[in-house]
């Protein structure tokens, strides 16, 4: 049985105190393993919702680029999986106790995380100029107006003539993934503040690791969305 | 409002002896537009007039009643909805208010005296009013079953209350001028009832004989309109002299 | 009618046979399982109570016991299950709805019953139907087809004499059928939460020899051909 | 697992205390005084929800009479004592609202995760002991939030407590406009504290249990709450992400659940119940699992099928999300999906059937003590039996169709959760309440008030069953509206009265409950003779728990263990090789 003379000496990413053998992983990343469980369910409810809707009325979702601008949105995928990349790269220099890698990194991920945010903002933007708003087309608006022509538009057929299930479901499940990106931005500056303060040792980096698993997790979501809202 | 409901009872009755002679419940004579309280510019002047209508009065819809035995038993013979109320080719029930010519920026304090809307033999008395922006309505059930009263405005706030019990009393008031705001009974479909909210005190709604009365009035020239629940909008122009009375007649036609 | 009794109220629909057999099969096996139980906690109580000289009977268990109180229950719920299964279809089945239904269709809002009948056509849908208000009129002995819908919120449809209850749900149209099978009025209620007048959403329903039925449809299309 | 001698010496767990009061008492990262905190909160919530029932009874049993003391009630609510309606329909709503998710839930999971789960596995405190306070601080504001709805213009959330759209959607439809909203609100903010806390319980069963204490060394309590935090876990998410959606409706006018644009009310339902039923399970488990504790200390014998047991609560924690369509039966969601749903439903019977059984084959050959946790547990079995028993009508689909909706189905939710959920509650603070304040609750009062809550709740209860097969449905203002009810006028103001006895009972409770923190015996360290770590350490514990690691060498309940003479029961930290003359064989189970 291990002792530990004095807790600031012992590896802390071993269990905190002596027990029966649990997980075999440290509590912090226990936890937050358990915590996306949930975050699972929380987006299973939203994209389930989605999908049940759009099979049962097929005919109220508009065809890829006619209203969404994939393109732009296939980038920022791009730029989202970048930061994935990054927060691995930052984890390999955590592990290595690397120090300045550990901080490029971290600061790479929270740069690209933020023009992801920054990137969907603008999105948001054109969209609700175009006419499309939580609850449908706004009347008078270029989207609305085309719906109610009836006309192939954009290169699609015709336009749903209303657009509020699509409205609704596009901006909920993107705006809850915009949140969860938001916060993980917030977390790491976090994460970066105490980086920049060397807290973070070769032998002790639980909190770069924990962050990595959200992050991974927000980006595998946002493959998802992007699949089943853009590319569908 | 035990006091009035013997008397509102008896008008109810009345109704329902002739089917075009009543127009609803304590809607005896056209409503009186409250005494001004003041503020904006008031005079002796007066428009008075009668509403009027040309061709053949639409037969009103019967209400059958019957699950509702206690307000059944407040009516005898066929219970119509009396939507359409010609008397000799004068209409009643028409809301008749001063459109605009009223001067610029003249404000108008609303009386503390609620206006009261009953409830009675599942039939809202009175059936068309109108009433000033910040004026209370009191609202009042005179049955004893359940009426809801349900307000479906578009520029005020809406509301829905329940009056379960006989004798009970609720106020309300609104903040917008509005023509008209429907009020509603969701459990009684049939039950229906209209209020202007004006903005200032000249209106009225025409009586049995058709005739109204807008007292208090400034001299001018005024756009004076006549809303009818069924039939429409007319308006009329009418100039009052200076503590004189200007006449209009608006006259309206079987529904388009 | 004893208000603590637990048989079922007197039923008028030919669904009330099969359901309220199920019923009292179900209190007949739960009431010996609420006995066996009930009275087996007592004795155990009164017979095990601590007092001097009483040795505990040292066990953590035994397979054998748990294999049969396993088993004997799983095997009770899937004959209910598989009887229920049986019922349920013929009442709620898409299939189950006799050709020869008379059809009728039902609006509910808040807070009454829109019972449209069909005219001379015998379908509903045509210009010649007619709507009556809280009132619910068919004939004995012949099944009748309800398209249900709700303009505002959920209600549900809900005659107990019928043994008959069906949510109805705005932007749905649910069928749903009966037979009744004696003359007479009952009471259709809303069962769903619908709002502050949701007690109130009460309707009648009179259920007319077949010579009376049309004799009332007669005069039912000419009083609301008239309004 | 090794057999150790003696009592190891390991790390140091309890440091000395010197908080400042606030640490302490308020801003506090003890599981203990969260326990407590979480506990008074909800017995707050409990007397309101109380309330509101005896607002909704009287209205039931004195339709439209003035509700005594009522005129202390706004004109909005109760115009002359008078109750509205929209008032009654407000407090159906809030009834159900503050009682599953401000009282049941946290009594059982806030309260008694949080207290237990540490004590009972050897930690010295939760995981994270940080996060843990914040699910106690992000409850609060939900709960002043929902209390706050009732002040609010147009009145409560008036839809139900199962708020199915579009009724809560639009607020046209009710009248309630900002109290619809602060529902949403509160529940998704008390959603965030519950993930939150059962995150912490996972982390720290999985992680934190100290050695020796391995998976099946479990007290059923913590086994109960370990499945009931997955429960959670995964449950509300769902519910969370279903009332934004609501709240969407609302608010932003999107339309996932009105039919206008193509939305579907049926989803919400299906959103709803598909948490709604671990929600049931969410609120019985750990009721059981309590009661499997107490069922075996006051019979002084071992639980009877231990691992059955647990497979039971896993079957039922497995099984209970795939039963959710069984309140949809009669909704128009597509009936062959009902016949499924009714037999994954009729199955869960079965480990219901499994844990009753085994209570019973505790009891059997034991030698039983009727200590007041005692009481209610058994009450607890007794009355669970009812409410088992009383859900296989509703099962059976046809049934179903009569009953759905009336309340015969308030009586069965009822006798799950008051005579369930609540006895093992009543129990369960009786049970513990030494190791919390360090005091003992005064045993005649307890009893009682165990007998009069037992009778006069059975008399509030049982005749509901009654009222719901002669047809009286659920949430209705005035049955006398309807001629079928009207003979059922004299057993509903029956109902009634018992109902207003019943709330009185709970008086004794409460001064049994205040007084003893301030004048009730000093408490041992273990007052009932349990073999749980809880009893190893003094009562009230101190900050850390224990001054050592414990060590674990039983199973839960060695009860009249053969292998020792000198008392009748063997404590989880007792090694038999400590004890002169005894082998540790045969005790390991």
């Amino acid at each position: 049985m291990a002792h530990a003379s004095h807790a600031l000496d012992r590896d802390m990413m071993l269990p905190p105190a002596e027990a029966e053998t649990g997980s075999g992983v440290y509590t912090e990343k226990l936890g937050m393993w358990i915590f996306l469980l949930s975050e699972v369910m929380f987006f299973t409810a939203l994209i389930g919702s989605y999908l049940i809707l759009r099979v049962s009325k097929p005919d109220g979702w508009a065809a890829p680029n006619q209203i969404l601008n994939v393109p732009v949105t296939a980038v920022n995928t791009f730029i989202l999986i970048c930061s994935s990349v990054t927060m691995v790269k930052a984890y390999a220099a955590a592990a290595d106790g690397n120090q300045a890698k550990l901080k490029l990194w971290l600061v790479a991920t929270v740069l690209i995380g933020a023009t992801f945010v920054g990137v969907q903002v603008f999105e948001y933007n054109q969209l609700i100029h175009h006419g499309l708003v939580p609850g449908g087309f706004v009347a008078g608006r270029e989207l609305a107006e085309a719906a109610a022509s009836g006309a192939a538009f954009k290169g699609g057929p015709a336009l749903p003539t209303s657009g509020g299930l699509y409205g609704s479901t596009f901006y909920t499940m993107t705006g809850f993934h915009g949140f969860h990106v938001t916060m993980g931005v917030i977390c790491m500056i976090f994460v970066t503040f105490k980086a920049f303060q060397g807290k973070y040792t070769a032998t002790d980096h639980r909190g770069v690791e924990v962050i990595g698993l959200y992050w991974h997790f927000v980006d595998l979501v946002w493959i998802i969305l992007f699949t089943i809202v853009y590319l569908i | 409002m035990t006091r009035l409901s013997p008397w509102i009872s008896v008008g109810l009755v009345l109704v329902a002896c002739g089917e075009k002679k009543g127009a609803g419940g304590a809607d005896t004579t056209a409503t009186a537009a409250p005494a001004p309280a003041a503020a904006g510019p008031t005079g002796g002047g007066s428009i008075t007039g009668t509403v009027k209508f040309s061709g053949t009065a639409p037969a009103n819809p019967t209400i059958d009643m019957s699950e509702e035995a206690a307000c059944k038993a407040k009516h005898s013979g066929t219970i119509t909805d009396p939507q359409v109320v010609v008397n000799g080719g004068n209409l009643a029930n028409a809301f008749v208010y001063v459109k605009s010519g009223l001067p610029a920026g003249a404000t108008y304090t609303a009386p503390s005296t609620p206006v009261v809307i009953d409830q009675n033999g599942c039939l809202y008395a009175p059936r068309v009013f109108g009433i000033m922006v910040g004026q209370p309505l009191e609202i009042r059930n005179s049955d004893p079953v359940l009426h809801n009263i349900k307000a479906v405005p578009t520029a005020n706030r809406g509301f829905n209350i329940s009056q379960p019990t006989e004798g009970m009393k609720t106020t309300r008031t609104f903040d917008t001028p509005e023509v008209m705001v429907p009020l509603e009974c969701n459990v009684h479909s049939w039950m229906n009832a209209h209020v202007g909210v004006m903005s200032h005190p000249f209106f009225a709604v025409s009586g049995e004989n058709g005739s109204f009365s807008i007292t208090g009035l400034p001299a001018g020239t005024y756009e004076i309109e006549a809303w009818h629940e069924k039939l429409g909008t007319r308006t009329a122009t009418v100039t009052v002299p200076e503590g004189g009375a200007g006449t209009a007649e608006l006259t309206f036609g079987p529904a388009a | 009618m004893n208000p603590l009794s637990w048989m079922l109220p007197p039923s008028a629909s030919t669904f009330a046979g099969d359901i309220d057999r199920l019923y009292y099969l179900i209190l007949i096996i739960t009431g010996i399982a609420f006995v066996v139980v009930q009275v087996g906690l007592v004795w155990f109580l009164i017979k095990y109570r601590d007092r001097p000289g009483r040795t505990v009977h040292y066990t953590h268990g035994s397979v054998k016991a748990e294999v049969i109180w396993t088993a004997v229950p799983t095997v009770t719920v899937v004959i209910i299950g598989l009887l229920s299964g049986r019922v349920w279809n013929q009442i709620k089945g898409r299939e189950s709805v006799p050709e020869n239904a008379l059809p009728i269709s039902i609006l509910a809002k808040q807070f009454e019953w829109h019972v449209t009948y069909p005219g001379p056509d015998g379908v509903t849908g045509g210009s010649d139907d007619f709507t009556i208000r809280n009132q619910l009129h068919v004939p004995v002995g012949r099944a009748v087809v309800m398209s249900m819908t709700a303009e505002d919120v959920i209600h549900a449809f809900n005659v107990p004499a019928f043994r008959l209850k069906q949510d109805v749900v705005p932007g749905m149209t649910i069928r749903a059928w009966f037979q009744a099978t004696e003359p007479g009025t009952y009471e259709l209620g809303c069962a769903e939460l619908c709002g502050l007048g949701h007690y109130r959403m009460r309707a009648v329903v009179t259920v007319h020899a077949q010579d009376e039925y049309d004799q009332w449809m007669r005069t039912a299309r000419q009083t609301t051909a008239q309004r | 697992m090794t057999s150790l001698a003696t009592p190891v010496e390991s790390h140091v767990q309890a440091h000395p205390d010197n908080r400042s009061f606030i640490q302490k008492y308020i801003f506090s990262t003890d599981h203990k005084i969260i326990g407590i905190q979480f506990l008074l909160m909800s017995l707050l919530f409990l007397t309101v929800g109380g309330m509101l029932a005896m607002i909704i009874r009287w209205q039931l049993g004195y339709p439209n009479k003035p509700l005594p003391g009522g005129t202390v009630l706004p004109e909005t609510m109760a115009p002359g004592g008078v109750i509205l309606p929209e008032f009654y329909t407000s407090a159906v709503t809030m009834h159900g609202t503050i009682m599953v998710f401000f009282a049941i839930m946290p009594l059982l999971v806030g309260v008694f995760g949080n207290f237990l789960i540490p004590l009972k596995i050897g930690a010295p405190d939760m995981a994270f002991p940080r996060i843990n306070m914040a699910s106690f601080w992000v409850a609060v504001p939900a709960g002043i939030l929902m209390i706050a709805g009732f002040f609010v213009e147009g009145g409560h959330a008036s839809a139900g407590w199962t708020s199915y759209a579009p009724l809560s959607a639009d607020p046209e439809y009710t009248g309630v406009t900002a109290g619809q909203r602060i529902w949403c609100v509160s529940l998704i903010v008390l959603g965030l504290s519950s993930i939150l806390g059962s995150m912490n319980y996972i982390t720290t069963v999985i992680n934190m249990r100290a050695p020796g204490m391995t998976w099946f060394r479990l007290p059923l309590s913590i086994w109960a709450l370990f499945i009931t935090s997955i429960l959670v876990l995964l449950a509300i998410p769902i519910l969370s992400g279903a009332v934004i959606m609501l709240l969407f409706d609302d608010v932003l006018g999107t339309h996932f659940f009105l039919p206008a644009q193509g939305g579907q009310p049926l989803l919400w339902q299906h959103l709803f119940w598909f948490f709604g039923h671990p929600e049931v399970y969410i609120l019985i488990l750990p009721a059981m699992g309590f009661v499997s504790d107490i069922l075996s200390n006051g019979a002084r014998k071992p639980i009877f099928g231990y691992h059955s047991m647990v497979y039971a609560l896993i079957a039922i924690g497995f099984l209970g999300w795939i039963v959710w369509g069984h309140h949809m039966f009669q909704s128009g969601m597509n009936p062959t999906l009902g016949t499924s749903f009714m037999i994954s439903t009729m199955l869960i019977a079965v480990p219901s059937a499994i844990k009753v059984f085994n209570w019973l084959g505790t009891l059997w050959g034991g030698k039983i003590r009727f200590h007041v946790p005692m009481m209610h547990a058994l009450a607890f079995v007794s009355m669970f039996v009812i409410g088992g028993l009383s859900g296989v009508f509703m099962a059976s689909t046809p049934v179903d169709i009569y009953i759905h909706d009336t309340y015969f189905i308030v009586a069965h939710l009822h006798y799950v959760l008051f005579g369930g959920s609540l006895f093992a509650i009543f129990g369960a603070v009786t049970f513990w309440y030494p190791k919390m304040f360090g005091r003992m609750m005064n045993p005649t009062l307890g009893k009682i008030h165990f007998v009069l809550t037992f009778v006069f709740y059975n008399l509030v209860f049982f005749p509901m069953h009654q009222l719901g097969l002669q047809g009286h449905m659920r949430r209705i203002y005035d049955p006398t509206i309807y001629d079928f009810l009207k003979p059922l006028g004299g057993l509903n103001r029956f109902i009634t009265i018992s109902a207003f006895l019943l709330f009185a009972s709970q008086l004794l409770f409460a001064y049994n409950f205040i007084v003893s923190w301030f004048r009730g015996k000093k408490a041992p360290a273990n007052p009932w003779e349990d073999t749980g770590l809880e009893w190893t350490t003094p009562s009230p514990p101190p900050h850390g728990n224990w001054p050592a690691t414990p060590h674990v060498h039983q199973p839960p309940y060695e009860f009249n263990s053969p292998h020792v003479k000198e008392s009748d029961f063997l404590p989880q930290t007792q090694s038999l090789d400590a004890i002169p003359g005894r082998s540790s064989a045969g005790a390991a189970h």
